[in-house]
């Protein structure tokens, strides 16, 4: 196997160049947000309750964020100095927890959800959309097409009450919420994986059903023009296996379809973000939507971060390997 | 088919066949005219709502969630509100806070897009990385983000401050599309010799490229359109928007904040979530549609001329997704 | 005095690697070529052999990085913005691809029509487009076509005109009939032939195809890999070729009565 | 191969167009048979409609393609796919397309070989003598397309297609986009397979003087129909058809000077316009009024091979012979 060094190095470069973007990006926010978020946490905690705290405190708050009088430098200095020790500070709504460890635990429960419903539905997506194309123009491809549109034109969170409404509710299938039942231990065993596996049903559900209309759609507009391309009529003419031909029209097509993945894993993690809510899994999402009511900064930036860290790193992932795939971008990038 | 079509555009160069023919074009294709046909009559839906809507959307005056009755077509909210009134009086903003960020987002994404596709490589680079940056953050944070930025400012500012989020947070795709398909553009031969006679960039862009890629636009207006819709949901059921507003986001947001499906009352969450849907469904069909228009290898039929017809072809089959 | 010259005329392309390395490509080396007023001249080669290239960098579409270039005696190389869009006023190109070089969206009006309002025509531009179409042989009918509805060798013709609406002094052909039936490309031929003849036009005509060349041009340049193997009088090169390479290309020139 | 009377077409908005109209011809073995014509004059139809690939919206309205005994246009799909590749092969007018982008062309040539259930001890035999007979070394096999020159892409073509030795191969202008020399280079070794392995050819081309100059015998298309057919030498010498001669004369040939009588007046035709009569008559030199009458029937020459299509033969032929010693 070549190794497309250039390529990597390249891919790589641009990584980082975006993870210090957001990183930075990160830091600017909050200070453009008005009013001093050492003070907007400080009289949350005053207000729900926390009444014994002293006035110092504010001080020692401020200095978690990093905002002081101190030059802008030197606060951006001291708030990548933190970060490099994992300490993204301390959480106003779930006080004295960290950040880090709020997200520590928070974190593979999302991850959970995101890539079994990012596989699952790229996975099933992807074969609809070569099913309608293959089969393009005909019945089979219009009511594939159309039930794909239909499914994509649902708010992802109204769909997910229809399906908490009726697997939860009515018929009481599936858990309403949890990612676990109380009952099994946590750790590595059986009753616990198939517990998990248990809740993670209808979230997963409801991701897929709204993310595989996008996949189908793009598939069968991808693979038509391969389909109808010299490469593919050539193939034909030399006599190959139909199942042979609709592989490699397959194959081309979704190359393309890997670029997209960027774009993708954002929507997904949007719409887990706010399944979790919903189905109050305990992932990030769920952390998310009370940070923002009790406006919990430490903690939207720490998600904020993470979030974007973890899109990253998977988009990265996936242009490394798109370049193992696609020689064509390997020698467009040399 | 082609040949026909231009034929009667260059008929009529009155001011109405510049608005019918583009609009033939779009009903030819029977995805976008079935698109085309539900906008219209949630356009209608909207303009009727505006005046004669039975009651007052936002008093609280009637018996607490009453089911639908002769009075009340879909019976009341929890707080005493009819809502028929507003499911109909809420049509407009939703359109309006959809058409917006179309409108506006398509714009801007046609700016960024082709001023990079049209810039030196450096300039090409550094816009492809902010492109970059904001197609991957997922759009739920920044909705939040901005949102708590503009929380305290929604009062004075009407939709201006959920508009402008879902702007921020929607123009990258397009950008992006606009982009790749510039680049591809901007080599072509026919682009070069406009240089070599004189022309300058912008009459390029403005003669030539726009026209160029116009079924893209319009398809991407739609796609960003749709986006708008469906943010505007986000915003509101994220508690970021204004929610003493009227339109089918808050609908939402209150229905579901007092569990109304837990109660049953199905009177208050499905109309909202039914009429959100019909409008998504119009601007998916219409994108999808108008891709089909503008790339015609997914289309059933081709032009006589093989050779021609693939030349025509050429100039518009960009692949959106790269 | 040559209306146009090259003097060691080089260009490397280099594509970048990412940051750290990049790739230098020798596209042309060292070409010295000059056109005389109302010549019509040729160049010969492969593909591969930096034929476009060096067409491309007589328009300014790309800039060397050796040599000169000389316009009327004065080097033009080192020309910035107002200057190059002057100096592309006495020079314009012809593109292989009859069916790329229109645009696709405007008549044939429209494309005739531009140049002759960028370069301020103050006559009467109807008629001068007219006139202009009666030039490469289309009447009036042809204004209000599009690109489309035209065949190869029409299409050749409306951009002839295109170019010819610019007043041009020099004009580069690059195959420009290559993409042609081959019944159109006499028609062509001819059509650039006149120019030379009837506007005083003096015309580079670039190609790979050494029966269509050795018919109206009067001199010839030879390249192969970037560099000019060969030039002198067309007839003699043609029967008398001293560079192997220009042999090899007569023995593979098409000929239906030579027996393949 | 035989063909008898097709009449194909496209499938339209503006309803079908006729485009090909009672096309027969008879290929025989072990020769290289060339069809010529302008673009637009249906060839690359009839070639489709030869190798029964002609996809919606094309449609074939009647006709058949006899090869072996048997109508290619009405096998099963399995039986034909069988044949294509074994018995009859396909060299496509792209090759920089024709070759899957993203797969190397080993693999393109081992799918090949699964596609027909060949023993996989045979691969590498067979791949080297089929590169052996285009000149090709084995390291392009670890190559993409991307990475070969377009001569060397074309030869890997002309390979791939000659792989399981078929017998009958119909090439769609082969060299399209390729320069001169390459061209000529890869002619040239078509004739030498063609000559050894005693191969049947179909050459479709509208490049006049290479399909002249490596046929056997040819048939001159223009507006989908045959115009002229009979071996190289009497097209070449004696055309029968004012379309022969005409393109004849209008092609470039080195040391020759430009003359505008070898100009060829008209455009290809239009299928949505066919004009009454003769289809040829709007650009003949030769034309009389009858022409735009009368539309002439195939004829046989003296030859019995040389059929041609003309209300004026041979009287034009003698008034263009005097026009000739006259000037």
């Amino acid at each position: 196997m070549i190794i497309p060094y250039k390529y990597i190095l390249k891919k790589t470069a641009a990584f980082v160049a975006v993870l210090y973007g957001a990183i930075t990006l990160n830091f600017i926010l909050p200070r453009l947000i008005p009013g001093d978020p050492a003070e907007t946490v400080y009289s949350t905690i005053i207000r729900e309750g926390g009444g014994s705290v002293s006035p110092r405190y504010l001080h020692q708050l401020a200095a978690e964020y990093g905002i002081s009088n101190a030059p802008m430098y030197v606060q951006y200095y001291n708030y990548l100095v933190d970060l490099a020790h994992g300490n993204l500070g301390i959480s106003v709504a779930f006080f004295p927890e960290p950040v880090s460890y709020i997200l520590y635990h928070a974190l593979p429960w999302t991850l959970l959800l995101v890539i079994s419903s990012i596989a699952i539905s790229f996975f099933v997506g992807n074969r609809m959309g070569r099913y309608a194309g293959i089969h393009r123009n005909s019945i089979k491809d219009l009511s594939m097409d159309m039930f794909a549109m239909f499914m994509a034109s649902f708010p992802a969170f109204v769909l997910a009450f229809i399906v908490l409404d009726i697997f939860a509710l009515d018929i009481k299938l599936f858990p309403i919420g949890g990612a676990y039942s109380i009952y099994v231990n946590p750790g590595f065993n059986i009753p616990f994986i198939i517990s998990v596996i248990y809740h993670a049903v209808l979230p997963v559900l409801t991701i897929i059903l709204t993310s595989l209309g996008g996949w189908e759609l793009g598939m069968r507009n991808n693979i038509i023009p391969n389909i109808n391309s010299d490469f593919i009529s050539y193939s034909e003419n030399l006599g190959f296996k139909k199942y042979q031909v609709n592989q490699i029209a397959y194959r081309n097509a979704i190359l393309p379809n890997l670029t997209g993945f960027a774009m993708s894993v954002g929507l997904s993690v949007s719409g887990v973000i706010i399944e979790e809510s919903i189905f109050s899994y305990p992932g990030v999402g769920l952390y998310m939507i009370t940070a923002i009511d009790d406006l919990d900064y430490p903690l939207i930036q720490g998600i904020f971060l993470m979030v974007i860290i973890a899109v990253l790193v998977g988009n990265f992932i996936v242009d490394i390997l798109y370049g193992f795939f696609d020689p064509r971008i390997r020698q467009e990038s040399e | 088919m082609k040949m026909e079509e231009q034929e009667v555009i260059k008929d009529n160069k009155s001011l109405l066949g510049k608005i019918i023919n583009p609009l033939k074009i779009l009903l030819s294709n029977g995805k976008a005219k079935a698109g085309f046909i539900m906008l219209v009559a949630l356009i209608l839906f909207a303009i009727l709502g505006q005046f004669f809507s039975p009651y007052n959307p936002t008093k609280y005056e009637f018996a607490r969630g009453m089911p639908p009755s002769y009075a009340h077509l879909l019976g009341t909210t929890i707080y005493g509100q009819d809502v028929f009134s507003q499911l109909f009086y809420g049509a407009a903003p939703t359109l309006m806070v959809g058409f917006a960020v179309g409108v506006l987002g398509t714009l801007i994404s046609i700016a960024v897009g082709i001023s990079a596709g049209f810039a030196s490589e450096r300039v090409n680079t550094v816009i492809t990385g902010i492109i970059n940056i904001f197609l991957i953050i997922p759009g739920v944070l920044l909705i939040m983000l901005f949102g708590s930025f503009f929380l305290g400012l929604h009062q004075s500012l009407g939709y201006l401050p959920t508009i402008l989020i879902l702007i921020i947070t929607g123009w990258a795709f397009g950008a992006r599309t606009f982009r790749s398909i510039t680049l591809s553009i901007a080599k072509r031969d026919f682009i070069l010799s406009s240089i070599l006679i004189g022309e300058s960039r912008l009459s390029i862009i403005f003669r030539q490229i726009i026209r160029a890629i116009f079924p893209v636009i319009i398809s991407n207006f739609f796609f960003t359109a749709m986006y708008g819709t469906m943010g505007l949901t986000f915003v509101e059921y994220l508690g970021v928007g204004n929610l003493l507003q009227v339109n089918w986001g808050t609908m939402l947001y209150w229905a579901i904040n007092n569990e109304a499906y837990l109660t049953g009352m199905w009177w208050w969450i499905l109309p909202p979530s039914f009429m959100i849907s019909i409008l998504m469904f119009s601007f998916i069909l219409l994108n999808f549609g108008m891709d089909e228009i503008g790339n015609p290898s997914l289309r059933r039929f081709k032009s006589k001329n093989k050779n021609e017809n693939k030349k025509i072809i050429g100039d518009l089959d960009v692949n959106i997704e790269n | 005095m040559s209306i146009l010259r090259t003097e060691n005329l080089s260009k490397t392309f280099i594509s970048r690697h990412g940051i750290i390395a990049a790739e230098k490509t020798e596209a042309l080396k060292d070409i010295n070529i000059r056109l005389e007023e109302k010549e019509l001249i040729g160049i010969v080669g492969a593909s591969g052999s930096g034929k476009s290239t060096l067409a491309k960098l007589l328009v300014f579409l790309y800039r060397p990085t050796g040599g000169k270039i000389y316009y009327m005696d004065e080097d033009i190389t080192k020309y910035r913005g107002k200057d190059v869009k002057k100096y592309r006023k006495k020079i314009q190109m012809v593109f292989q691809d009859p069916y790329a070089s229109l645009d696709p969206n405007h008549s044939v009006e429209w494309h005739i029509k531009r140049p002759l309002i960028l370069s301020r025509y103050n006559g009467d531009l109807d008629n001068r487009i007219d006139e202009l179409l009666d030039m490469v042989t289309l009447n009036k009918s042809y204004r209000a076509k599009f690109p489309h509805q035209l065949s190869g060798g029409q299409r050749q013709r409306v951009y002839l005109a295109r170019t010819l609406a610019v007043s041009p002094e020099v004009l580069i052909a690059d195959e420009p009939v290559s993409m042609l039936d081959v019944s159109v490309r006499i028609e062509i031929l001819t059509l650039l032939q006149r120019i030379k003849e009837q506007l005083g036009i003096s015309i580079i005509y670039i190609t790979h195809d050494l029966n269509t060349v050795s018919m109206i041009t009067s001199r010839l340049y030879v390249m192969h890999q970037g560099m000019v193997v060969e030039n002198g009088d067309t007839d003699s090169i043609i029967n008398r070729p001293s560079n192997e390479y220009t042999r090899k290309l007569i023995a593979a020139a098409p000929n239906p009565y030579k027996r393949i | 191969m035989e063909v008898n009377h097709i009449n194909a077409g496209y499938e339209s908005e503006n309803g079908y167009i006729s485009v090909l109209k009672d096309v027969s011809l008879t290929v025989n073995r072990d020769i290289i048979l060339g069809i010529a014509g302008e673009s637009g004059s249906g060839k690359s139809t009839l070639a489709a409609v030869l190798y029964n690939s002609f996809r919606y919206p094309g449609t074939i309205r009647s006709g058949e393609v006899i090869f072996d005994g048997k109508n290619l246009l009405k096998m099963k799909p399995n039986e034909l796919r069988k044949l294509r590749g074994t018995e009859i092969s396909f060299i496509p007018q792209a090759a920089m397309n024709a070759l899957n982008p993203v797969k190397k062309i080993r693999l393109q040539f081992y799918d090949m070989m699964i596609a027909h259930n060949i023993k996989e001890n045979d691969f590498d035999s067979k791949i080297s003598s089929s590169l052996e007979l285009v000149r090709l070394q084995e390291n392009v096999l670890d190559n993409f397309p991307h990475e070969l020159s377009g001569g060397m892409r074309q030869r890997v073509v002309i390979a791939m297609s000659l792989l399981l030795s078929p017998k009958f191969i119909i090439l769609d202008e082969p060299t399209t986009g390729l320069d001169v020399m390459v061209e000529h280079d890869i002619l040239l070794d078509i004739k030498k397979i063609q000559r050894t392995l005693g191969l049947t050819i179909v050459f479709i081309s509208h490049d006049l003087p290479i399909l002249f100059g490596i046929s056997d015998a040819i048939v001159m298309m223009y507006g989908g129909e045959i115009v002229e057919s009979g071996d190289y030498e009497d097209l070449l010498r004696n055309p029968a058809h004012p379309y022969t001669y005409q393109l004849l004369k209008s092609i470039p040939l080195i040391g020759t000077k430009i003359d505008s009588s070898m100009i060829m007046k008209g455009i290809a035709i239009d299928f949505n316009h066919i004009p009454h009569g003769c289809y040829f008559h709007p650009r003949c030199n030769f034309a009389v009024p009858k022409c735009s009458d009368i539309h002439p029937e195939l004829k046989q020459t003296d030859g019995k091979t040389h059929l041609y299509r003309c209300n004026r033969y041979p009287e034009w032929s003698r008034n263009a012979k005097l026009e000739a010693i006259g000037t």
